[in-house]
């Protein structure tokens, strides 16, 4: 190495990058969203070929590559396949304060997991297997945060 | 204009749901970047010293500004730093006066301004930065322009240098 | 070693500003469906996927996962190639690595973007050195204005060439229903809309849009057992050659010169004016369709205005130049590239409806993007 | 079917905070890994880079790279993603028998910015991403559902860590050899439950080249000292939600390493050396059954017996793995330039004993939802 790299001030640049965007939710979503927001339902889609229940809903079955348009209403209740107590925090990503649980709920009525925040159960007492059902939040959008969270069905 | 228009524009499914967009709100994504030891003296360069460094290629004998460890024509490290005048030829340049987001804030750049392509006195490439014309009518390639530093204390970036005038 | 290696089939969406019909996966999986129906055939024929977009105009990291719904890619190969502006030739010349390696049969390869959700300059300022050059980069336009009045002022070309060649694109667009700017214009429509960078008006430059394209590759034997006429790739040249943008050389076009001497070397053609059938440029501006025709060794240096204004690249010239209405009539970045190459097949195979060029055997596809890169693809209708 | 070899290995020391910008550990590795091949930049004719945007902070990122790599008129592209991939992508080029020698090479900043800011962005922007979700999270969502489905408790899951931080002891390109127990993994903070500190990767700085040849080529250039065989490779993704996975499932990787197994018509018993992805400890041993070293579930018992240790039955992770170093889009080459090494005789105080058949494993997207796996001999 050149000696005078040795001697060089180190410097380090603190930048950002700050774009904003606007996603497309899209025809599926849209749909899906917009029923959620309207009516305070959550609903799946099926496939037409392995009829296997989708939620969040596709346009296209992944596994059989199929346009998927028939709908069913879930009864927003399901079973917690697993969850995470999360500990340490990370500003600026977690909008929930520290600790808090994410679980992975497997919906009645479809065969795929909705990820979510769970409530109503405090951290050392949540585990796998628990019936949960969902919260719907009071001011709706139309975008994941109208469902605030499942919790316990007692 | 008409040009954009878009046609085919819809506005719900078939079906009749509104179709959404979600919008991200500020972001921000932070970076600590390391400068290495050649952007490091460059810029420490330009604020110490009001000067502009250049780095030549042993074998091709190019001088580089901005500097960068490698000659990319030749694949050798470079060693040799050379310092480069204020001033320099102006080769190309944008009034920029439609606003866009600006990546460092995620605000609208203030427009107009004046981005340009100059290449210094006693380097071989040229190197990017502000020409403080915003007027078609006073701004042409090939002119010669000159460093304006910035007041002590200058900052460690390329705003150091605030920017090129013309030499009349 | 190695397999040769045709396209079977391409689909696209119908590209536009912003399509608030179809999210990023839905606009993927519509382009995928229909190249699959192109080449008739079911994605559990498809082997491999590659997938390619600018992760800075939708913010997804990992888009070859995150795209896996519309890709239809849960459980197959999959990955992700992206170089900014030449993605889609990258797609293009990794669904031909693929194959062409022998360890897959069928590939797919994906580009798309959706340069509705974000501000494409800002994100593409992102590109320069954040910390050297970011502030000061004002997108493409800079460079390609400079060039071009150098251009001019060497070789007497003209705005109204460059204007030429935006008529010559824009009219083409009208016969192709994928085409997002449709709309006739004339030299005078271009010559009077609005100055950008002198000498570039708004017609003579690429819109941005949202859209995806698929190509489908499939190695010899498979091609010739799924496809009466595949497109079969005779030669994929990529050359690149500074990382700095002040480095770059003005006065002509380096990296497309060498890329397609390479190319040319490689499929045996000599006289590109008369060899090739039809052309799928990547022209962002149309001053770039003047000046970078000199680095195709269309003609001499200095000899593509005379080329222009006698109308040889015209549709009904001696070489058709973007029959699809080209990158200045659309343009979703990820996609931009992969769509040259799918049009230049569908020429081939002789599946281009309205603008089809008459008896294609040979067509001839460029890529550019980055720091002034250049890629080139050289189709044919016989076995390379 | 033709085979490539590797003919030359590049690597940074991995750490964190490193002065040079990553252009820079890229023109580093290069030179090296020309340097160890013997041969020059005169001699390569294709260069595959793996950046990425998001990591480096610029679009087109792999613009930032490509003096430094040597890639001046020469054709270069570019792999988004884990090293193994670029890899893959760079053998595939040769194997079209388009060209003779190419360069892979990636780098990784990762003590420049947030993991967790920027892996959210890996999640659905429409979905989970509003969520907040994370590397670390949504592997601490798979860690549960494992250990849950096969009755692991966290402290079988801790020994992982300990095996591979004192791996590390043995590598002087590690960033992180440490002598600890599993009382030390149990009482580091809580991350997400059940990981804690030292079950989880570190911010990692670092770079690796890889210098691939056709058969012809790496014949003429290389010494049969230096050959590396690529022998097997395959590559597989599952479903991107998570919620459409079993996540203690390993069905892609299995499909994966069947590809490679197959390939190289060899199969798990035949592997000597193996460099597994590990930036959180239950992910070792999901992915060793998921590469038939053992049964599902059955990881954390053969790691008690000692099978992975450094002189066990099937060392994993002698270079002390990703908990050790994890620069992420150069994990998987390392693992390849490691599994080099060690087939080379070149591993120095971590080298395994007669090493003739190695396996090197790298992931994509978030739980390891794509996987790429590589067999490579003498």
């Amino acid at each position: 190495m050149a000696d005078w790299k040795d001697e060089v001030e180190e410097i380090v640049f603190d930048g950002k990058i700050c774009v904003p965007y606007s996603w497309t939710v899209g025809s599926t979503l849209s749909k899906w969203y917009g029923i959620m927001r309207d009516d305070a339902e959550i609903w799946a889609n099926r496939c037409p070929s392995c009829e296997m229940v989708f939620v969040p809903p596709r346009k296209k079955c992944i596994y059989c590559y199929e346009d998927m348009n028939e709908w069913v209403k879930l009864p927003g209740t399901g079973i917690l396949e697993t969850y995470t107590v999360v500990e340490h925090p990370e500003p600026g990503v977690y909008p929930r304060e520290t600790p808090f649980i994410y679980g992975i709920i497997k919906m009645d009525g479809a065969d795929t997991g909705l990820v979510h925040f769970i409530e109503g159960v405090e951290p050392d007492k949540v585990k796998s297997g628990i019936e949960v059902e969902a919260v719907m939040s009071k001011e709706r959008e139309g975008n994941l945060m109208d469902i605030e969270c499942f919790r316990p069905v007692d | 204009m008409g040009l954009y228009t878009d046609h085919r524009k819809v506005t719900h499914t078939p079906d009749g749901y509104e179709l959404l967009t979600h919008e991200s709100g500020h972001l921000e994504y932070d970076f600590g970047w390391h400068q290495g030891p050649y952007w490091s003296k460059y810029l420490v360069e330009m604020r110490d010293n009001a000067r502009f460094m250049g780095i030549k290629c042993p074998k091709c004998e190019r001088v580089f500004n901005p500097p960068r460890a490698v000659c990319g024509k030749c694949f050798v490290e470079m060693n040799e730093w050379v310092e480069l005048s204020d001033e320099g030829e102006l080769q190309g340049f944008t009034i920029v006066r439609f606003p866009y987001i600006d990546p460092n804030t995620g605000e609208l750049m203030k427009v107009p301004y004046t981005a340009i392509w100059v290449t210094l006195d006693g380097s071989d490439v040229r190197m990017m930065h502000f020409s403080n014309e915003t007027d078609e009518k006073d701004i042409e390639v090939g002119m010669r322009v000159r460093a304006v530093w910035a007041d002590e204390p200058r900052p460690t970036s390329i705003h150091a240098c605030q920017y090129f005038e013309t030499i009349k | 070693m190695g397999n040769r290696v045709g396209i079977i089939g391409v689909g696209q969406t119908h590209h536009a500003a912003k399509r608030l019909d179809a999210s990023g996966t839905e606009l993927i999986s519509e382009a995928v469906s229909r190249a699959l129906d192109d080449a008739e055939i079911t994605l559990d024929q498809i082997d491999a996927i590659v997938v390619g977009n600018m992760d800075h105009f939708e913010n997804v990291n990992y888009v070859d996962m995150w795209a896996t719904d519309g890709l239809g890619a849960c459980m197959k190969p999959v990955f992700k190639v992206t170089t900014g502006g030449t993605t889609g030739t990258t797609l293009g010349a990794c669904g031909y690595y693929h194959t062409g390696s022998g360890i897959f049969d069928t590939v797919l390869a994906v580009g798309w973007e959706k340069n509705s959700e974000s501000d494409t300059q800002a994100a593409i300022a992102t590109c320069a050195n954040p910390v050297l050059e970011r502030d000061p980069f004002a997108g493409a336009i800079g460079p390609l204005a400079t060039e071009y009045s150098m251009y001019m002022s060497v070789y007497g070309a003209t705005q109204e060439d460059a204007a030429i060649v935006a008529v010559r694109d824009r009219n083409n667009a009208l016969n192709n229903p994928y085409a997002h700017n449709q709309m006739k214009v004339t030299v005078e429509d271009v010559m009077n809309s609005p100055m950008l960078s002198f000498p570039i008006k708004l017609l003579d430059i690429c819109p941005r849009s949202d859209g995806a394209c698929a190509v489908i590759f499939a190695a010899e034997e498979k091609a010739k057992a799924l496809c009466p006429r595949p497109a079969w790739v005779h030669a994929s040249v990529v050359r690149h050659d500074y990382t700095h943008f002040g480095d770059l050389e003005w006065q002509w076009m380096p990296t497309l010169e060498r890329a397609s001497e390479a190319a040319y070397k490689l499929a045996g053609i000599t006289d590109p004016l008369n060899e090739f059938d039809v052309a799928e440029l990547y022209i962002p501006a149309s001053t770039c369709g003047v000046k970078w025709m000199d680095s195709l060794w269309f003609c001499e240096r200095g000899g593509a205005p005379e080329l222009i204004r006698k109308g040889t690249l015209e549709m009904d010239g001696q070489l058709p130049v973007n029959p699809s209405g080209g990158v200045i009539a659309t343009n979703p970045i990820g996609a931009t590239g992969l769509i040259r190459v799918g049009e230049a097949a569908w020429q081939v195979m002789g599946k281009a409806g309205d603008h089809q060029v008459l008896d294609v055997n040979k067509a001839l596809v460029t890529g550019f993007g980055g720091c002034s890169w250049s890629d080139v693809m050289i189709l044919g209708a016989d076995l390379p | 079917m033709d085979r490539v070899a590797v003919i030359g290995v590049g690597q940074t020391k991995y750490e964190k905070g490193k002065r040079e910008t990553f252009s820079e550990l890229v023109y580093e590795v290069v030179t090296k890994a020309l340097e160890d091949a013997g041969i020059t930049i005169e001699d390569v004719d294709n260069i595959v880079s793996v950046s990425s945007d998001f990591w480096d902070g610029r679009t087109i990122s792999s613009m930032a790279i490509q003096d430094a790599a040597g890639a001046f008129g020469k054709d270069i592209t570019t792999v988004e993603g884990d090293g193994t991939f670029g890899a893959l992508y760079g053998a595939m080029r040769l194997l079209s028998g388009n060209f003779g020698v190419g360069i892979v090479v990636a780098h990784h900043k990762g003590t420049e910015s947030s993991m967790s800011g920027i892996t959210n962005t890996s999640f659905d922007p429409l979905v989970e991403r509003r969520l907040g979700l994370d590397a670390v999270t949504s592997a601490a969502l798979q860690a549960r559902r494992y250990m849950d489905r096969w009755g692991i408790l966290e402290e079988q899951i801790a020994p992982v860590s300990v095996k591979n931080h004192g791996n590390a002891k043995r590598n002087p390109l590690a960033m992180l050899p440490m002598d600890i127990t599993v009382e030390d993994v149990m009482n580091s903070p809580m991350m997400s439950t059940p990981l804690k500190k030292l079950d989880c990767s570190a911010p990692t700085d670092g770079a690796c080249a890889l210098i691939l040849a056709a058969p012809h080529e790496a014949k003429q250039l290389s010494t049969h000292k230096k050959r590396v065989w690529l022998n097997g490779v395959g590559h597989c993704s599952d479903a991107f939600h998570m919620g459409d996975r079993d996540l203690s499932d390993t069905r892609a990787l299995k499909k994966a390493a069947e590809a490679a197994y197959v390939m190289a018509g060899l199969e798990p018993s035949d592997i000597d050396v193996a460099e597994v992805y590990d930036a959180f400890t239950y992910m070792e041993l999901m992915w060793l059954e998921g590469l038939g070293f053992c049964d599902d579930g059955m990881g954390a018992e053969y790691l008690e017996r000692g099978v992975f240790d450094a002189d066990g039955e099937l060392p994993v992770n002698p270079s002390g793995g990703r908990l050790s170093a994890n620069p992420v889009q150069v994990a998987g080459l390392a693992c390849m330039a490691e599994c080099v090494l060690q087939l080379r005789g070149e591993a120095g105080e971590h080298q395994v004993e007669e090493a003739r058949t190695a396996l090197a494993h790298g992931i994509n997207g978030m739980c390891g939802q794509s996987h790429c796996v590589w067999i490579m001999g003498k």
